[in-house]
């Protein structure tokens, strides 16, 4: 079953080999080169010939050895002989040979499947990227939308990917480095520590700062990306939505510096809006009105010139008065000033303006630059974010008004502006395969040409009663949702009549018990499933809950046709060359050890639906016609690979040519980098749909005695404070927020003890940061060991580290450590586990896109005399 | 297995702190290397008193003590085995230096000494070799008497030590060490060729040098304006290495003997009380040199990164 | 000199793509069939698979689909197309072997039986 | 010719990977830091910063722990001024521990590994290289340079902050850096002459 190629060149007497293939100790996949000497892999160096890291690793992939020779991995599959799950529960595990485990479930799964496929659920880790394509395509076959990534989105991306997917076409957003001057970041690390392609940006960050890229920073913490900054902009946990709002409200009212070409004929700020909040539409095609100031007249936007489209004022459409949507924005903006957003965010007014100012100043509105001899809009500014802005109730209204300081300057894909990642590729010369570009969806509006998953951001799908788990198809923005774990899972499924509940889990390397919510409620959610099937590394905290564990193979004993998903997801935006790098083996698997791909194949064959998953992989990868996977026919995990490389690159570039050369490269033109002048798509400042959908919505929840919070759906954002800020309680005076940390992945690295090393002789990694004159005021002493408190009940406990690099009221946490069970000894007790103090439920999820609020108002007590 | 654990937990706990405590010499194993060094310091010590006063009980304590310190000095090293190598750069190590002059000293204290056993030797008192014995043991000892103190002054990571009076008082020390030697010698009956009023008065005389030296070198630190050499005095004096400090260098060191000789000059002093003196001066000296070695601090690896430009401040 | 966004994209035909020629209704009005493979949660909709549809003369995919609707419910067709009439992201649709999007497209122009192959690749995702 | 390096704070992010890059080349036992990254605030709230120190054996010219070393272990290989150890020499007394000011001198204590079920192959086959109860520290990948590659941690530094070259040559790469952007070496009044140099942040 785990045909290993290279491992067979073992028979060779002295075996000294260095195999390209691709790093999974986090999701930017960086491309590796593993030199195997004797059978043992001794070093991991980056790949130079790859973009995916450009030759050089961080610290995690240089420690993967430590992760793949992990004596703690799991080597058997194991059945659970204790039927009781719990916390604190022993499965009291005996192992089990592959067949009679496989039988097993592949029983539960035909008997699910004839009875309701939607029963199982499935789950993965969001570490491997490469994971997304089995399992997607498995669900697909199988015939479940339970589809889930363990708190991946309800933490880092429901919001972000949302916001970057309606506003850039893609799955997230960077400073273009080669070109921007100045660039505002608002709770990310982008280029500095962990986040999207995280090695591959830390050089073209590099290179900007020593270019002399400004790098405006706000964060409550001064770390990472903050650290290198040329200005750190500290301010409240959860306010950044209410900086840029204040800063927009600069930009349009005070300096009036706006990219007026760029918003009639890139945004539909031209777009007429009636009283009710709607576009006014033309009678007959239906399409949005401008007003055509040459013509004099209200015109359907597709007729006029983009340059006579009126952006201010008040005109008359269809018989009722009407603007256009950039004026709705621009009286909406005038209450946000910088005074009040002084109030929220602690930032000074004058700072405020001061930005606001050097940022539109330095946006060159108007200005062009040629770029491979094709002259582009210049716009060396940009505004990003991602899990710290966005990781709130108001998620949405964050990232929408930070993303609006992008789109008013017109600094949106384009040379040296905000850049999606790699949303419009051209293919391969050859085969002009994989081809992605973002197109003109309903109303104009951009419809991305590439999505991590098949929910698109836009057009946004019809509301219905939900047949979905996490109620998606209900909140139709939500992505990744809490429901499928949360407290009132059965109450909202009752509220609206779910025909049916989740039986069986089959979970892949993630460790929900941590990377979601506190672990009660998660762990109540996972004793409920009849039956459970982990396949791990390790025996985590999760896994535990399981009825079978089957051992999985390493990142160096597996094979993905492409290292992530999609194939541009992990490469660095900007100039520079396409890459294609996939992963294969270095050594054979230890004991039973199996690929989860094989294996997810011979259950389906087991279960009898092969000829679905076949169908479901021409699906999922777009296979071309001559090399699509026929009828019943049991491939491989490296036959399908090979049939998707060939159908990409030419039959005569399958799965050995890649084996040998590791990835394939092609230049990047800059109609495909700053595709946006080259595309005819409008992207939305004023969310005229959000006022129909909440309607849609309001008409299934309201009924059902939940009403629709109203003030979630506007068509322009608004500043929205999280249940943290509301908390008056006394003693409760510290906002407890977590950040990655560039030593971690997730809950996975803290196994690795060159990873625990570094992260023990770190100050920050494990501990719980607090700013140095307010811990002083409280009595607290660097490396007292204290309790975090919430007002619930909800407690973590941990050592302090007193520094000035914090915001006065926040308290900082690196997520999300602090493992307890025994399966991962090297991490036990390290770190702090941040997530139990998060409350899972609709109350704490954000009605639009159903994103958790992490942060937490919490008290901080000594924990026996703090020695 | 247990042991190297901890000391790993502990080191990595070192290495966070800002001030790292200097461990390797005195703690574990480490106590072995204080030891040597101390034992070899008295017998040096010892060996040229005894000359000048003549004792050769004395002197064979001398030897047995030499001996015994290079053993200990072994006991530390990480691989005894290879010790020979350690007399190969002379031209620069103290250490080898040191090597050589212990060396020196055994040997020729040897061939001096061994024709004055009852059971004597192939060559007498008088002959050449007995001669050439009396000059390597005399070389030997003067180098181990000024040595110990440039180890010391050559470690820049330990800014404590690295001092220029080290030497002076660690010859101080020698001194003082012979003094006590002696003065034991003579309460267990000992021919020595000083009156005991003189080998008080001696003590005195020596004690007052090492004290003033300290001091100086204390005032150094303190004012030398290296923040580690300042944690170093307070480890001495309110630190970890406090209690040795004041009990055995003070109390045992100072204190008691210092006692003793005021009622040895002021009237007769009891052999027991002589050997008391001797060796509580002894125990202290151990307790000093112990105390400070363990009292040292590493030289902070983070300087000031100058020319740093200032975060911008809201203007 | 200033760029007019809207000029430059006038401009450039860099992403008008491989043009594919409209396929043409076959001249003879000769019946088609149509034989189609529902996959995944869509398999259970059809009473068998394949599912064979007969057409009196060449038909567009839009009318496959509402055939398919008549015969397996409105319950399928609301799995795969839209309240706007259009098909769903994520349900993918392929002619022969090629991926069909556009409703318009003519089916059975060149096999008959023509296969169509349709399959719902799973909409929730986060991360 | 003297092989040296030039470390620009301004590009380093204090990601770990020089410290874990050095650790996967050599096989470091447990507590040996051939390689580190040191983190240091500087300043008060609001006006602060966070500043990262990558350190590692200096190779001074003018090297106290060679001087200290009384076996000769501790060298200076004259053809390139790379400071080393010699393990089969090392008594391991520790008094070049104790004269380096730079406190980047290990002592390999015990047979350690980082797994308590013990050694995996890895550090079978790397770590058991290294003899115990002597002295370790970094030698520049000296067997890597002579092989015409670059030092584990400059290679792979992500950020592309550390240079590496001749020092002796004053048009290399390093010459020239440390000469316009005022590169400095660490405690430059211990008189120990180092060869790496940092620029400012």
């Amino acid at each position: 079953m785990n045909d290993t190629t290279s491992a067979r060149n073992l028979a060779q007497a002295r075996d000294d080999a260095w195999i390209p293939s691709s790093c999974a100790l986090c999701y930017g996949s960086c491309s590796i080169l593993a030199h195997r000497v004797d059978g043992v892999v001794v070093k991991i160096e980056g790949n130079p010939e790859s973009v995916v890291g450009k030759g050089r690793l961080c610290g995690k992939g240089v420690s993967g050895i430590m992760t793949h020779y992990d004596p703690n991995r799991l080597t058997r599959p194991l059945r659970r002989t204790n039927p009781k799950k719990g916390l604190d529960e022993d499965p009291r595990w005996k192992e089990v040979g592959w067949d009679e485990a496989l039988d097993e479930i592949a029983e539960r799964l035909r008997r699910i499947r004839a009875d309701d496929p939607r029963k199982l659920v499935m789950q993965r880790t969001t570490t491997v990227t490469a994971s997304r394509t089995p399992m997607q395509t498995f669900a697909a076959a199988f015939g479940t939308p339970n589809l889930s990534t363990a708190g991946g989105g309800l933490h880092c991306g429901n919001g972000a990917h949302l916001l970057s997917g309606m506003m850039h076409a893609s799955w997230s957003v960077v400073p273009d480095f080669a070109y921007c001057n100045y660039a505002i970041y608002f709770g990310a690390s982008k280029g500095h520590g962990a986040g999207h392609a995280s090695a591959s940006l830390m050089a073209p960050a590099a290179d900007a700062r020593a270019r002399g890229m400004k790098m405006v920073v706000v964060d409550p913490m001064c770390n990472f990306a903050a650290a290198k900054a040329t200005e750190w902009v500290p301010l409240r946990v959860g306010t950044d939505g209410a900086l840029a709002l204040a800063l927009c409200n600069v930009i349009v009212n005070e300096l009036g510096m706006i990219d007026a070409a760029f918003l009639q004929a890139k945004t539909n700020a031209p777009y007429l809006i009636g009283p009710d909040r709607r576009y006014a539409r033309d009678a007959v095609t239906q399409k949005p009105l401008v007003w055509d100031g040459a013509a004099g007249a209200a015109r359907p936007y597709t007729d006029a010139i983009a340059a006579d489209m009126a952006l201010e004022g008040e005109f008359e459409a269809n018989g009722v008065r009407c603007q256009p949507a950039f004026q709705k924005l621009k009286d909406h903006l005038t209450k946000f000033t910088p005074e009040w957003g002084e109030g929220v965010t602690t930032v000074p007014a004058k700072n405020i303006r001061r930005i606001a100012t050097e940022f539109a100043r330095e946006a060159r509105i108007g200005s062009t630059i040629v770029v491979d001899g094709v002259t582009l809009p210049y716009r060396p500014v940009a505004a990003i974010a991602f899990r710290g802005a966005q990781g709130h109730m108001n998620s949405v209204y964050n990232f929408y008004a930070i993303d609006l300081l992008n789109e008013l300057v017109g600094a949106s894909d384009v040379v040296g502006s905000c850049l999606g990642f790699n949303p419009a590729c051209n293919g391969y010369p050859e085969t002009g395969r994989p081809r992605y570009v973002p197109t003109a969806g309903p109303d104009g509006l951009m419809v991305v040409g590439m999505w991590m998953g098949y929910h698109f951001p836009y057009p946004i799908g019809e509301p219905r009663m939900p047949r979905n788990l996490g109620l998606q198809d209900l909140f139709v923005m939500g992505m990744t949702s809490p429901f499928l774990d949360s407290d009132d899972q059965e109450e909202m499924w009752e509220k609206f009549q779910l025909g049916y509940r989740p039986e069986m889990m089959l979970n892949f390397g993630s460790n929900l018990l941590m990377s979601i919510a506190n672990r009660e409620a998660v762990a109540r959610s996972l004793a409920k499933y009849a039956f459970m099937v982990s396949i791990d590394l390790y025996e985590t905290e999760t896994t535990r809950f399981a009825d079978i564990v089957l051992p999985d193979c390493s990142y160096l004993q597996t094979v993905d046709s492409r290292s992530n998903f999609p194939f541009i997801f992990s490469g660095p935006p900007g100039m520079g060359e396409w890459c294609w790098p996939i992963r294969q083996p270095v050594v054979p698997p230890e004991g039973e050890q199996r690929r989860f791909q094989d294996v997810l194949l011979e259950l389906a064959d087991r279960a009898g639906f092969r000829a679905d998953l076949n169908a479901a992989y021409n699906a999922s990868m777009k296979l071309a016609p001559q090399h699509r996977l026929q009828g019943e026919r049991r491939y491989s995990y490296e036959e399908i690979c090979d049939a998707e490389l060939k159908s990409n690159f030419g039959p005569e570039r399958g799965l050995d040519w890649f084996k040998k050369h590791g990835l394939m490269k092609w230049p990047k033109q800059p109609q495909e980098v700053y595709w946006r002048p080259f595309v005819d798509v409008r992207v939305p400042i004023y969310w005229e749909f959000m006022v129909s959908l909440a309607d849609r919505i309001d008409a299934i929840t309201a009924p059902r005695g939940l009403p629709l919070p109203r003030e979630y759906y506007q068509p322009l954002p608004d500043f929205l404070p999280c249940h943290s800020h509301a908390c008056k309680a006394p003693g409760f005076d510290f906002t407890a927020f977590y950040y990655r940390d560039s030593l971690h992945t997730n809950s996975f690295t803290m196994e690795n003890p060159w990873l625990d090393e570094a992260a023990r002789l770190d100050p920050f990694s494990y501990a719980i940061a607090v700013n140095a004159d307010t811990g002083a005021k409280k009595g607290l002493r660097d490396g007292a060991m204290v309790w975090v408190e919430t007002e619930t009940g909800r407690k973590v406990k941990g050592r302090v580290h007193l520094t000035q690099t914090l915001h006065p009221e926040g308290l900082g946490i690196a997520a999300c450590a602090g493992h307890w069970g025994d399966g991962m000894p090297v991490a036990k007790g390290k770190g702090v586990f941040f997530n139990e103090l998060l409350e899972l439920d609709w109350k704490h999820a954000s009605p639009v896109n159903l994103n958790l609020d992490l942060c937490a108002r919490v008290k901080v007590t000594l924990a026996e005399g703090g020695r | 297995m247990e042991r190297t654990r901890a000391k790993y937990e502990r080191l990595i706990q070192d290495l966070k702190s800002e001030l790292r405590p200097q461990r390797e010499w005195g703690e574990g194993r480490g106590i072995f290397l204080v030891i040597g060094h101390f034992v070899v310091g008295v017998a040096a010590g010892t060996w040229l008193l005894s000359l000048f006063f003549d004792s050769r009980a004395a002197m064979a304590s001398a030897f047995v003590l030499g001996a015994l310190g290079g053993v200990s000095h072994l006991a530390y090293l990480g691989r005894p085995e290879r010790a020979l190598r350690m007399a190969m750069r002379v031209r620069t190590s103290w250490i080898a230096r040191g090597f050589w002059g212990l060396s020196l000293f055994l040997a020729g204290s040897f061939l001096y000494l061994a024709p004055l056993l009852p059971s004597g030797a192939p060559w007498s008192g008088e002959s050449a070799i007995a001669g050439a014995g009396y000059a390597l043991a005399l070389l030997g000892s003067l180098v181990l008497v000024v040595y110990m103190g440039f180890v010391y002054t050559a470690s820049k990571a330990i800014p404590f030590w690295n001092s220029p009076l080290h030497p002076a008082l660690y010859i101080a020390y020698a001194l003082r060490g012979g003094t006590a030697v002696l003065l034991v010698g003579v309460a267990l009956g000992a021919k020595v060729d000083a009156g005991v009023a003189e080998l008080l008065l001696l003590w005195s005389g020596v004690t007052a040098i090492v004290a003033a030296l300290f001091l100086l070198e204390i005032h150094g630190a303190m004012t030398g304006g290296n923040p580690a050499a300042r944690r170093s005095v307070r480890e001495l004096f309110a630190g970890r290495a406090a209690l040795f400090f004041y009990c055995g260098t003070l109390a045992l060191g100072l204190l008691v003997p210092a006692m003793l000789v005021w009622t040895g000059l002021t009237g007769p002093l009891s052999l027991g009380a002589m050997a008391a003196l001797g060796l509580a001066s002894v125990t202290g000296d151990f307790f000093m040199k112990y105390s400070t070695i363990r009292a040292g601090v590493h030289l902070p690896v983070w300087t000031r990164l100058a020319p740093l430009r200032h975060p911008v401040r809201a203007p | 000199m200033e760029v007019r966004w809207d000029a430059v994209v006038d401009k450039s035909g860099f992403w008008a793509g491989p043009s594919r020629a409209e396929a043409t209704a076959p001249a003879a009005l000769a019946p088609v069939s149509v034989e189609l493979w529902l996959f995944g949660t869509l398999a259970g909709a059809a009473p068998e698979r394949p599912l064979t549809l007969r057409f009196g003369g060449p038909v567009r995919m839009g009318d496959v689909l509402a055939a398919l609707g008549r015969r397996c419910g409105s319950e399928f067709l609301d799995k795969v197309i839209s309240p706007g009439g259009s098909l769903l992201k994520h349900c993918r649709v392929f002619v022969n072997g090629e991926p069909a999007e556009d409703p318009a497209a003519w089916v059975g122009a060149e096999a008959s039986p023509a296969r169509i192959e349709m399959i719902l690749l799973t909409a929730a995702e986060g991360g | 010719m003297r092989w040296g390096m030039v470390i620009d704070l301004k590009r380093c992010i204090g990601c770990y990977g020089c410290q874990l890059s050095c650790k996967a080349e050599h096989g470091t036992p447990p507590g040996v830091f051939f390689a580190r990254v040191l983190k240091q605030e500087e300043g008060q709230y609001p006006s602060v910063r966070q500043l990262f120190l990558p350190v590692l054996c200096n190779h001074c010219e003018e090297a106290p722990c060679v001087d200290a070393c009384p076996t000769g272990a501790s060298f200076r290989w004259e053809e390139d001024g790379i400071v080393d150890i010699d393990p089969d020499k090392c008594v391991g007394c520790r008094a070049c521990m104790m004269a380096c000011p730079y406190g980047n001198r290990y002592f390999n204590d015990n047979p350690q590994h980082y797994f308590e079920q013990g050694a995996t192959p890895y550090e079978t086959a790397r770590t058991a290289r290294h003899q115990t109860e002597v002295m370790m520290k970094c030698n520049f990948c000296r067997d890597r340079v002579r092989s015409g590659r670059q030092p584990a941690c400059v290679a792979n530094c992500p950020t592309v902050a550390r240079t590496f070259g001749d020092l002796d040559d004053p048009t290399s790469e390093v010459s020239c850096l440390i000469k316009e952007r005022g590169g400095f070496p660490l405690h430059p009044e211990a008189g120990t002459r180092p060869s790496v140099f940092y620029l400012p942040a």
